[in-house]
């Protein structure tokens, strides 16, 4: 773990005896990223206090999860970041598994092709994620065009996903002990290929397009300059409020569980880790907003190395599914994390030995990481609260589950 | 525009609606509003792959005051109802309500545990047109806007003027007066849903 | 360090308030703390630099069953620097579910304790901001409770299908 | 007619002046005169020609005149909206408008017919009179300026002496036509766009007069056809390249005319993803379509001013010959910078309040007054336009150009900044 | 001064990096869709296909169905409402049947000849009984010749892509209704579908079936019909 020198965030003066605006901004508000409601103080264009209100779309996952079968939670999970819902059935089925696999009577693992296909899918998954990331947030500074190329491009890879799962954006495709068959792609078929080499024709199509965005936004100097030294979040701030994933990293921490902790394959495969450091010729130091937005325009980098990797290697054959006869974890408890694209997604699994958990926790990414907003926003002016939100990248859906 | 209640269907009426339907059914601006899921493809039917703005309703506006068309794009939850209501009044005649996906329709995956989810927009507002899916393709949601397109193609201008627009679609859906939602008129939040919203604090 | 090895030094800190040690389930092993000492072992889990529990990884409520007169809190911590984890229970009377809150040491805990709360009515002390963080203010209920009815109406909306 | 067929086969035709003889522009009624006795006398039979009462065919021309002038320009922004969301979608690799008319021809259109048939809401705390009138006041003087514009050598409603001036003065009214829609909403949302806005334009108002000072400098009179007047001769006469100050103060002034009127990056008073809808959150229907229609209308003008400033008006790219002249060179000057803004506008991200004070308080003004400085001693060494002090302006230009691009950019680039403080 | 200088070159020199992105993107071609695809200039480019295996609508083929009530076990919001009625014991209203699917999409529903039914891909089967025909002309014609009363046909192994056996059913359905107002599209009811009978529609039909009315979306499977002809109307079409 390393951190690195921090620097003050930028701070507007406040008058100490100004007249105090309450405004309220969302629940719908085009840049608010769904249905987040903030309270904001404003001392004319400053922010003295922006308190998050969520829960706009609590939808009772924890609920809905404690009266269905494991199984069926699937695609609930997916329900929770919409953006990048393959990552959250792994990271519910990681969770599962591995609950399943301290029962050694079972000798129970998971097929080879899955893990791959998982890998495969899920980095994908996180390219699309990030893209929107990407877009949503050039659109939140101000520029239009970044959104519609970001999900131009993204349509292409919910193309794929649809080829391999059926569905555009929720897609129940990584079941317990494998990935979905119901679109059966045989080992070494035509199929196979063609959804390989599509993947890579994707992959030689986008991987000069993010230097163009490069171009176009991150280092645009309007750009950089709404966005450094805004909102600076130190290491140990990043620490205590439990921000995660590209958060944390472009807090200067050098963390990410598909390295440290890695789970499934991961360690089988050759990526970096994008840590911020401080940029000077575009003024950015380690956590402002340009930082963390900077890691996820990186990690979609290091995600097509990956995916690279895979192609090269190839799929391995077998079966897809682990033989499982019912999901029925012994009696006992869990906590499992992975590594989501919005950071640490933890499951706590409570299993008495029935087919239905008895309490399911999803530890969401963002939901740590925007209780640390009302700190963030402290001082600032009204532009940047738009770029802080941004700059965590939350969805509501994951939120509030 | 002031039509009277007695004229019937004549020509000018006829015209008048002719033109007026034809320029509401191509100029559907859609509010910036999302909630859920659906909202992300919402977002992407109106993205370059699909383009909304072919149908003359790519002008997503933020305030609800220039829109016409409400997109319900995912799960309303209770507490989030009171505001969709608030949104709605505060949109101006003639406007119209699309319910995109399961979740808006009929609360969706959530309706049998769902504490907190609303079954159903039409609870509360009157919607046009149910779209399907979960979340529907952008081709579904560019077919329910057609629909609405056809529907609004066989309003009259002078039905509207004499039967509240609200009422002539209430009749095959229950409908449900939310207590201590504030109307309008209400003089401390008299503004655009920026401050509509009560402060909890 | 062990688990094993994190609950004797706790044993050997504070004695009577750490109450056991779980381990015969499947899944993680877990301590199970007096609800009491919750703040003070935290503390002592943070600070001691041998440990140095620097984050929080999830802080949950549970009601594991409907018979049982007691709500479980559990605090999942994570250690980067030694990258060790720990869980720790404690175990609060479903009649008055009280317990010392940890969120003046990882800030984390404070979205996750009004959460705890609003789910389960699990107070905890010393919180700053202890209000409903999902539901409405002005819900009744606590809805994670394995004896919980939905509300047929709220503010004249039907809540059930 | 055989002369008119005669006139348009001849090589050196030229609609506009052919239709419109070249007369004393600022007489108006001499001018209608004129062309009633000869344009249309002249093509009217003899019976009729000879009874034919001047006076009031003087008039009829002039209410004619005014007519075409009201009712074409209202119709120009809803030709540039379409163009705007035609543009955008081919930056963005979509389509655009597709359904309505052919090829979405009629989109503006039918967004301009359904807002009149939208419901009037006029919020009940608000101010009344004052909301009522915030549309009308900014609609009005977004046209206004179009009065003082030299389309042609021609067309030109009124050729003021100070023509440039009266355009200064009418555009910063429509500041007061914001700050009393935002201010009469009685919604916090509308209050903070229009104090953004208030605060923009007034402070950008200061580069752009400043930028219009070294124009005005050079050329010794407020009058816009005196000042086209000035850059007949060619490109090369064109203020933008006079010395290398007006070269600067054109950027100055186009950058800060975007600013003038609410325009990405400066659209800080609509700001969409901040602050809702800025200073029309509230209005809906007609009323909004009049801000909107009164943007596009601005656009317009604030880019044919700049054309008439610095890019030589009406005036052709070589003396003698129509390229790039008349009326329609003029427009497709216009049109050009139109198109730029909006490629700006589809490119980059918004500022901020205080980096858009920044940016006209410590880059702007400052490089105006140099620029004014510059222009005054560049008029003390050449106090006439010639073609050596021409030559030497383009030579200026182009190696400082070449320079920034080569030097500059190498040097600069490669320097990391100073750490920030 | 010097930093002064930078910002302004900065400003500038990314604006115009920004400005060539964009006009690059002005010359390529569009990417949108069309849809609906009414011109044939539209159909011509950029036609989206929906992907084969698209979950779509909820279909259910009910002569295949066979009342088992997986598909209503495994739902996840128990949108799926049957109830049946189970015949009494050693009745059934017709045997177990075998589906041949061919490699064009066409299915032949028979009885296999021979007790080994498994296929192997260089055999052929023969069909003996065939009670429906559903497919291209094609097939038809072939089992002409071959005289409707013994409704006999062989296929050779190429042909056939997959032979799936229907079970005797032994429950009379009485509903089978889909409320796609509740359905979440998460497939879990096709996969478990014994007969293979409830599909999701994986073409344009399957997506554009927006309404007017939220109880249209309430989908009735009836077998009712199909009962009172005593599960022949097949035969009858056939011959």
């Amino acid at each position: 773990m390393e951190t690195t020198q921090q620097t003050e965030s930028k701070i507007i003066e406040l008058k100490p005896f100004a007249d105090e605006m309450v405004v309220n901004m969302g629940p719908q508000h085009p840049s608010t990223h769904g249905v987040l409601r903030l309270e904001l103080k404003l001392d004319g264009e400053v922010v003295r206090e922006a308190i998050p209100h969520i829960g706009y779309l609590h939808r009772c996952f924890e609920k809905h999860s404690e009266n269905l079968s494991y199984p069926q939670i699937i695609p609930f999970t997916d329900r929770m970041d919409y953006v990048a819902a393959m990552n959250q059935n792994w990271g519910f089925c990681l969770a599962v598994e591995k609950l399943m696999e301290t029962d050694e009577s079972r000798n129970f693992e998971v097929p080879e092709r899955a893990e791959y296909l998982r890998v495969l899918i899920c980095e994908l998954n996180r390219i699309a994620s990030h893209l929107l990331s990407f877009g949503t947030y050039g659109m939140d500074i101000g520029a239009f065009t970044p959104f519609l190329y970001a999900f131009r491009d993204r349509e292409r890879l919910l193309l794929l996903f649809e080829k391999v799962c059926g569905a555009r954006l929720t897609y129940n495709y990584i079941r317990i002990g494998g990935v979905s068959e119901i679109i059966p792609m045989e080992p070494g078929s035509i199929a196979e290929q063609n959804f390989l080499d599509e993947i890579e024709a994707f992959l030689d199509y986008f991987e000069p397009l993010i230097d163009e965005y490069n171009d176009l936004l991150t280092k645009n100097s309007i750009f950089a300059e709404r966005t450094t030294r805004v909102a600076v979040m130190s290491a140990e701030m990043a620490l205590s409020y439990g921000a995660t994933g590209p958060n944390l990293r472009g807090s200067g921490v050098d963390w990410d569980l598909r390295r440290d902790e890695p789970y499934s394959i991961y360690d089988r495969f050759d990526f970096d880790v994008p840590v911020a450091v401080d940029v000077p010729e575009l003024g950015s130091v380690v956590g402002d907003c340009w930082s963390r937005y900077k890691i996820r325009m990186d990690e979609m980098k290091e995600s097509v190395r990956i995916v690279r990797q895979i192609l090269a290697e190839g799929l391995p054959s077998g079966p897809v599914m682990a033989d499982l006869k019912a999901v029925r974890p012994p009696q006992g408890e869990i906590y499992f994390r992975s590594e989501a694209p919005r950071g640490e997604l933890g499951f706590y699994i409570v299993s008495d030995g029935t087919p239905k958990p008895v309490r399911l926790k999803g530890r969401s990414p963002c939901f740590s990481a925007l209780s640390a907003l009302q700190e963030l926003s402290r001082g600032l002016m009204v532009a940047d609260i738009i770029a802080i939100i941004g700059s965590i990248d939350i969805v509501m859906g994951e939120v509030d589950r | 525009m002031i039509i009277d209640e007695k004229l019937d269907k004549n020509v000018i009426v006829t015209s008048v609606d002719a033109v007026a339907n034809w320029a509401r059914s191509s100029a559907l601006w859609p509010m910036t509003f999302g909630l859920a899921c659906c909202a992300i493809e919402f977002m992407a039917t109106a993205a370059s792959n699909y383009d909304l703005d072919r149908f003359g309703a790519g002008v997503p506006r933020a305030t609800p005051r220039q829109s016409d068309l409400m997109v319900i794009s995912g799960t309303v939850t209770l507490k989030m109802a009171t505001r969709i209501r608030r949104l709605y009044e505060q949109m101006p005649e003639p406007k119209y309500v699309i319910s995109m996906g399961s979740c808006a329709t009929s609360g969706g995956p959530y309706w049998q545990h769902g504490y907190h989810v609303l079954k159903g927009v039409d609870r509360i507002i009157p919607v046009d047109v149910y779209v399907p899916g979960c979340p529907p393709r952008p081709e579904a949601l560019i077919e329910g806007l057609l629909k609405l397109q056809e529907k609004i193609k066989t309003q009259t201008v002078a039905k509207r003027a004499h039967v509240p627009f609200l009422k002539r679609l209430f009749t095959k859906t229950e409908w449900y007066e939310l207590e201590g939602t504030e109307t309008e008129t209400d003089p401390e939040t008299p503004s655009a849903e920026g401050d509509s919203a009560e402060n909890t604090a | 360090m062990k688990p094993e090895e994190i609950y004797e030094v706790l044993t050997k800190q504070f004695g009577e308030a750490v109450l056991g040690f779980d381990t015969e389930l499947a899944g993680d092993p877990s301590i199970r703390i007096a609800p009491s000492a919750i703040t003070d072992v935290c503390q002592y889990l943070a600070e001691t630099d041998t440990l140095a529990f620097d984050s929080l990884m999830c802080l949950s409520g549970a009601d594991l069953s409907a018979k049982d007169e007691e709500f479980a809190v559990v605090y999942h911590i994570y250690a980067m620097q030694h990258r060790h984890s720990i869980v720790l229970k404690a175990m609060v009377p479903k009649t008055n579910p009280h317990l010392p809150s940890v969120s003046h040491i990882w800030k984390t805990a404070d979205w996750h304790e009004r959460e705890a709360y609003d789910l389960y009515g699990i107070l905890f002390e010393g919180h700053q901001d202890l209000r409903r963080i999902l539901l409405p203010d002005d819900w009744d209920g606590y809805p994670l409770r394995k004896d919980y009815k939905e509300p047929e109406f709220y503010r004249g909306m039907r809540v059930p299908y | 007619m055989s002369d008119f067929r005669a006139m348009l086969a001849s090589p050196h035709f030229n609609v506009s002046e052919s239709f419109f003889p070249n007369i004393n522009l600022q007489d108006g009624l001499n001018w209608a005169e004129e062309f009633i006795q000869n344009v249309v006398l002249p093509r009217l039979p003899e019976a009729v020609a000879s009874h034919f009462p001047v006076e009031l065919g003087t008039v009829l021309v002039m209410f004619a005149c005014a007519g075409i002038f009201v009712g074409v320009f209202p119709l120009l922004p809803l030709v540039l909206v379409l163009a705007e969301r035609k543009v955008s979608a081919r930056f963005q690799n979509r389509t655009g408008p597709m359904r309505v008319g052919p090829w979405g021809v009629l989109q503006t259109l039918a967004d301009g017919v359904k807002l009149l048939f939208k419901e009037d809401y006029i919020p009940p705390q608000g101010d009344r009179f004052l909301f009522l009138l915030a549309p009308y006041v900014i609609f009005a003087c977004s046209f206004a300026v179009f009065a003082a514009i030299p389309f042609s050598q021609s067309i030109l409603v009124s050729d003021f002496n100070i023509g440039i001036f009266y355009i200064m003065a009418i555009s910063s009214v429509i500041v007061m036509g914001v700050i009393m829609a935002g201010w009469s909403s009685n919604s916090k949302w509308s209050l903070l766009g229009s104090l953004r806005s208030a605060a923009q334009i007034v402070s950008y108002e200061i580069p752009l007069g400043l930028s219009i000072l070294t124009i005005v400098m050079l050329v010794e009179s407020l009058s816009m056809s005196e000042i086209v007047a000035s850059q007949s001769n060619g490109i090369f006469s064109w203020l933008i390249f006079r010395t290398p100050f007006t070269f600067i103060a054109f950027f100055i002034f186009f950058i800060s005319s975007i600013a003038e009127v609410n325009r990405t990056p400066f659209d800080l008073p609509e700001a969409e993803s901040e602050i809702v809808a800025g200073f029309h959150t509230e209005y809906s229907g007609m009323r909004f379509a009049l801000f909107f229609i009164a943007e596009y209308a601005n656009m317009f003008a604030v880019s044919a001013i700049a054309v008439t400033l610095f890019l030589g008006g009406w005036e052709g790219v070589l003396p003698g010959y129509d390229i790039l002249g008349g009326f329609p060179g003029f427009v497709i000057k216009s049109l050009g910078l139109v198109f730029l803004m909006m490629w700006l506008r589809w490119t980059l991200p918004r500022l901020r309040v205080d980096q858009l004070m920044n940016l006209c308080w410590k880059y702007f003004i400052p490089i105006a007054f140099f620029n004014i400085l510059g222009t005054g001693i560049w008029g003390l060494i050449f106090p006439e336009d010639t073609l050596i002090s021409t030559s030497i302006s383009c030579a200026i230009i182009y190696i400082g150009l070449i320079a920034a691009y080569k030097v500059a950019g190498r040097t600069l680039a490669q320097r990391p900044a100073p750490q920030p403080s | 001064m010097d930093k002064y200088i930078r910002n302004i070159y900065r400003g500038v020199y990314t604006v115009l990096v920004g400005m060539r992105v964009t006009i690059r993107q002005f010359f390529e071609p569009n990417v949108t869709h069309q849809y609906p695809y009414e011109h044939d200039y539209e159909k011509k480019r950029n036609v989206r296909e929906i992907p084969k295996g698209y979950r779509g609508q909820l279909y259910n083929r009910i002569e295949d169905c066979i009342g088992c009530k997986k598909c209503e076990m495994i739902c996840p919001v128990d949108c799926i409402t049957i109830t049946g009625t189970k015949l009494p014991r050693g009745e059934q209203l017709w045997d177990s049947m075998n589906v041949v699917h061919l490699k064009d999409g066409t299915e032949v529903i028979g009885i296999i000849e021979g007790d080994d039914k498994k296929i192997k891909s260089e055999d052929s089967i023969t069909l003996t009984n065939i009670t429906s025909r559903l497919g291209s002309q094609e097939v038809i014609d072939r089992l002409e010749p071959s005289g409707a009363e013994s409704r006999t046909a062989t296929f050779s192994g190429d042909e056939v892509s997959r032979v799936v056996t229907r079970n005797p059913v032994v429950f009379y359905l009485d509903q089978f209704d889909i409320d796609m107002s509740l359905c979440m599209y998460c497939g879990l009811c096709t996969e478990v579908c014994p007969t293979e009978c409830l599909v999701m529609k994986d073409s344009l039909e399957g997506i554009e079936y927006s309404k007017f009315d939220r109880s249209d979306l309430i989908f009735n499977f009836d077998k009712q019909e199909m009962y009172s002809k005593g599960g022949t109307e097949d035969v009858e079409a056939a011959d």
